[in-house]
């Protein structure tokens, strides 16, 4: 258990499309036609959710949010895989896809409720078809399983109808790999042959616990002793992730059944606001994998190979401005829920011993503040 | 007039219950453990698998936290899952996904999103079994906020009750007391009592004797042999754990002075103390004597050559009367 | 005479207990998620990997189902393993592990084989956290015979009891107010208090308030406020929730004639109740008035921006005592 | 979830020693040294766990046991897999091990209580290191990992020193694979390297469920992905089970880590006495599986290749009638124990509230029956 048994291997045979330094290499099991322009629309993604992610870190530490879980680093892989889905496939987040919130539609205060403590989430998961952020490690994933067979009951997958095969996307770390729960999501799919992609954020931590505290094989390679194939992805690469997503979710929706998609990236900040990874990692990993940035590789390829000019990359700066002040501004004025609000939808139908309990903490709060 | 199906067994009404609401909703699926051919390991579930397809009567992998957590992503797609857990103690590997994900998931989306599930749990001891296979867990989710928890204690409730929990949009633990599965048989109502009120089994002037599911034929007869020593006990039968109809605990108290609360599960943070705590308070006047609660003790469910005296049984039962009276 | 260990928060007495223990038992080992080089999102273990070895303090994967099973079979081979659950919320994984293995190994066993395990659990609220981080999870554990649960209130009893925790035989979860942890140093007693004996903080005469863990120091606020007014509570730290104390409290109800007792975790089936149905039982002629209860309501714990007014505080202490004080 | 979406492969390369017809084959990569007698030996405990079981059914429909889960057609797994542990190795059955236990030299009688009610185990591990049965699908693999957690910390692996270097031997089922806590093991013993050797015993069916419903792929798969071997091996060729275990346990015992090993059987009898398989599977199957009983093998290779005559045969028929004697009577002659007992044990230091309950209940039982 204590000593690193086996290192586990550094990038083997990974998918890459993009390299850091922001050449397109080919690969012919992963074709991707894609023009500049697209390139630049995921570079302006890029750049957006990277600036909503500064902004909440910002809005933390002023006191406007209890906690935040930063994605910095993780960019590419989010907008990768959130790009790739159709708006009726599903998503199933844990609590740091704020990319994918972004591909998704969601407004990003609609994440600040829960991080911010005036609700606990708050939305319609079919709304956007982007589920509540889960905070139970692993949970998630059962339910994007469960989702899955409601989807085959539907009739939903291998119709060969564009509009009407669906796809689940569920996303987890790497520490959340050691769950129960993940297992048996594994388990469920692959004996049903389910319509659910698994998609595996590696960024090296589970708080202050390296991957090799949880395997000391690569994780992609947990997928094949459940009967379905894994894959390991520069997770820093958004076009390996955008063409090896969309490849895994065609799949899904053509009954080809579930894909463990590993995204090997890096969590450049700390776990959350509350963590200090002082304590347990060196600054110098960190400097290593900025020279692999998301971003920068796209910006390189943009203005090297695509001839991308410093009017676009302003225009997305200025954007990014503009989306900061929103989420600043919107942030400080999410209402605060009503005393009594903690007594809502704990049952669809109120009990009356709980109906009672409301009563009197009702006439007591307007006593006490009276 | 009762129902045109006549007399059946507890076992078979379930059956016929969950035939019906899986006739009425399309989006009423089952999922367990050898639920399918076998009809589960009691039965229950018999002949559904043939007659609605292995698509809505799904045999599981052997996981009970992903039998759980994956009906509350069916209850996200538009299902309303029936989970069957297949005996009591095995109900804990799901416990996290209940407790952290089913009970909370309606509160959480801001009521946006409902957790139309049922957990059906066969219950309590008496039938001779291993560890694990005879335990009573309502209190753990009773205590659970955002989870309601049932039981039956015949055949027509267990016909009626199942629909109704499986009609209610809030997830419902439902007890079924496997003692009495094949107890013997009665006629199904014509009509269901609402699902969350108790029902007055038996009136009487001295003492109120409260109980659910397993335990409800125990008060039945001591109210049959406490009678002949001229002393009338009024059999309460909860039927809801959470809520409880504190109302009409409440009600009857107030007749007769005295209340006895009778479990399987273990005495200590059991059913029976809230009920002692809630009557206390409101009918602190009324009350004659304490709150007397017969029920399983503080220790593991024993081995079965020791069950029946463990059980809280008619002896037990009519000790504490005899105790309460003497207030 | 206090403890050369001097003034220190709960957190560092919590630290330093452990300390102690792991210098006494060298079978004692710390097994949890990030309690190596972090110490634990608390640090509440820090220093000790450093200082012991990663084979006594263990680093474990995230996984709370393996991280209490596995700490059975460590105990099976002579080990005493203390498990840190990360937070409250996250204890449920483990439940089955927990309430099938831990509670019942011993008995099972026929009393063969000992379950020396400590659950460490930082719980409750008030700390402005996202969900499932502010639960009171122990009444799920106060009802599963087979554990014991305690819960200390200050950093003498947090320094003493979680050794004597350790060096019980017998499993036990271990309640930690994680809003405490850091509210203020204090001194160490030089001698511990038997772990499951109830302590009376504040004599009174006319109300007795009983709490644990972290409502203690809010009962101890209002029975300053409510000496103002001429009302003398007395207060009482149960120290242990399963076994309690139930002599301690009956005695002190016995001159009081009323009690109040306080908890966040939901009311209903709750610790509360318990308390109230046995102290009605004991001492039933003694009552002026019914016992009363300061709890969390029946609702998931809230968003942050709510926990203030929904959790058991002074002002709600105080109202009801202006209510038993009415009877 | 609801199609045998790929039937797993039937048997493809497993490892067999002896074939259904008893002839000796070699496998290089599992040499097995073994004389005659020894063979001899295994087929007695075969022939005497067999006849354990047949009394044990036999008890239940007198009503001398409330339930038995009879091992019919997994003796030569349990036989080779018990017999390739040395004393001061560790096992931790399910609830059907009865094989290894006999094994363990644990006598019949001890298991009994169980299921006749008259206790919950009640033997001590470590007398036999022979865990008590668990019921809870799964929960002995943590329990086994954790174990082996133990040995490490006691420095007992990889000494060289046979009498110190110990081994953990987990068995489940193929149902059991579907677990979390099996899984979260595999996490474990990967992760740590620990000296655990996980033996399922694939007897094809979960109760009613047939094993493609756990998974599409063999079972013996899962362990890669975990970073451990996996093998299959014929689970009805008692030397397969015996060659391959010592293998297993020997790599444990030299700090080589976790196996897994999928003893490929099958289940001739109800999954208990109270099961009715002929709801849910066909009778012929049973027939086919008969051509490979485990025992049958092992007396035609004794017959045919090493020339013992009936003599032996009807010694072990002898010694068998004798235990199953020793079981009969000693079943019959299992104390009842004393009600206030449930009182017992529940903690090492009885609570004042729980002694309360038992004073209680022990002069209101003596009450009533006066
Ligand atoms: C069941 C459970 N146990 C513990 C925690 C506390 N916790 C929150 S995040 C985390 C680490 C998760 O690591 P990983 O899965 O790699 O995701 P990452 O945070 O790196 O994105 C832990 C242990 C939790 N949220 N849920
Ligand atoms: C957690 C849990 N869930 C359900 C059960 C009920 N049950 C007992 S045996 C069994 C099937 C086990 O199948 P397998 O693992 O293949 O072992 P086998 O009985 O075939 O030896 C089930 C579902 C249980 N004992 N524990
Ligand atoms: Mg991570
Ligand atoms: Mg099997």
């Amino acid at each position: 258990m204590t000593e690193r048994v086996h290192a586990v291997q550094p990038e083997p045979n990974m998918v890459q499309l993009l390299t850091p330094e922001g050449q397109r290499v080919d690969n012919p099991a992963y074709p991707l036609d894609i023009t500049d322009e697209e390139i630049a629309g995921l570079y302006r993604d890029l750049v957006l959710v990277r600036r909503i992610d500064t902004e909440a870190i910002a809005l933390q530490r002023q006191g406007e949010l209890g906690l935040w879980a930063s994605l910095l680093g993780q960019e590419a892989a989010q907008i990768g895989a959130g790009r790739a889905l159709k708006p009726h496939d599903m998503a199933f987040p844990t609590y740091r896809e704020h990319g994918v919130a972004w591909c998704r539609d969601v407004d990003p205060l609609t994440l600040l409720g829960l991080f911010r403590g005036t609700n606990l989430g708050g939305f319609d998961p079919r709304e956007h078809n982007f589920n509540l952020y889960t905070i139970v490690i692993g949970a998630q994933t059962l339910h994007a399983t469960g989702y899955a067979m409601g989807v085959v009951r539907d009739g939903a997958v291998g119709t060969g109808d564009p509009s009407r095969d669906t796809a689940v996307l569920a996303f987890f770390g790497d520490g959340a790999s050691s769950q129960g729960d993940v297992n048996e999501s594994f388990v469920w799919a692959g004996a049903g042959n389910l319509p659910v992609v698994f998609f595996c954020q590696n960024n090296q931590w589970a708080i202050s616990e390296p991957v090799e505290r949880q395997s000391r094989v690569p994780l992609y390679q947990r997928a094949s002793g459940f009967g379905f194939p894994g894959i390991r992805i520069d997770g820093n690469d958004v076009l390996a992730c955008l063409a090896v997503t969309r490849k895994a979710l065609d799949d899904a929706r053509n009954a080809q059944g579930p894909t463990l998609i590993e995204a090997y990236t890096y969590r450049m900040n700390p776990h959350t606001t509350n963590d200090d990874p002082r304590r347990y990692r060196l600054g110098s990993e960190a400097d290593t994998w900025k020279l692999k940035d998301p971003i920068e590789r796209v910006r390189a390829y943009l203005t090297r190979e695509a001839g991308y000019e410093s009017d676009f990359f302003a225009e997305v700066e200025a954007e990014a401005k503009k989306l900061a002040e929103h989420v600043r501004s919107g942030c400080r004025e999410l209402p605060d829920p009503a005393p009594e609000s903690a007594f809502d939808n704990v049952h669809v139908t109120m009990p009356p011993e709980l109906r009672e309990q409301r009563d009197d903490f009702v006439s007591f709060v307007a006593e006490v503040s009276a | 007039m009762t129902h045109e199906l006549g007399n059946m067994t507890m076992a078979k009404a379930l059956n016929e219950g969950l035939r019906k609401a899986m006739e009425d909703d399309p989006k009423v699926v089952i999922m367990g453990e050898d639920v399918g051919k076998l009809g589960g390991v009691f039965r229950i579930t018999d002949g559904l698998q043939k007659d609605f397809g292995e698509d809505r009567v799904i045999d599981t992998p052997l996981a009970e936290a992903a039998i759980i957590g994956t009906a509350v992503g069916m209850a996200i797609r538009g299902y309303r899952p029936v989970c069957e857990i297949q005996f009591d103690g095995f109900v804990f590997p799901g416990f996290d996904q209940i407790v952290n994900q089913v009970a909370k998931f309606h509160n959480r989306s801001a009521g946006l999103v409902k957790m139309p599930i049922t957990i059906r749990i066969p219950s309590g001891g008496g039938i001779g079994a291993v560890e694990h296979h005879s335990e009573s867990v309502e209190t753990y989710f009773a205590h659970t906020a955002g989870l309601k928890v049932v039981a039956c204690a015949n055949p027509s409730d267990a016909y009626w009750m199942i629909q109704e929990a499986i009609a209610d949009d809030d997830p419902v633990i439902f007890i079924e007391p496997k003692r009495l599965y094949h107890a013997g048989k009665s006629e199904i109502d014509d009509e269901p009592t609402p699902l969350y009120q108790a029902r007055v089994l038996r009136p009487g002037a001295h003492v109120t004797v409260a109980g659910y599911g397993m335990t409800v034929p125990t008060l039945l007869e001591a109210a049959k042999v406490a009678a002949d020593d001229g002393i009338e006990l009024e059999v309460l039968d909860l039927r809801s754990v959470s809520p409880i109809d504190t109302d009409a605990v409440v009600e009857s108290v107030r007749r007769t002075g005295r209340l006895v609360v009778v479990h399987e599960a273990p005495q200590s943070f059991g059913v029976g103390a809230e009920i002692a705590a809630r009557v206390t308070q409101r009918a602190f006047y009324s009350l004659e004597a304490p709150v007397l609660r017969v029920t399983g003790y503080d220790t593991p469910y024993p081995p079965s050559r020791l069950e029946h005296e463990w059980l809280p049984n008619l002896d037990r039962v009519l000790d504490a009367v005899d105790q309460i009276m003497e207030y």
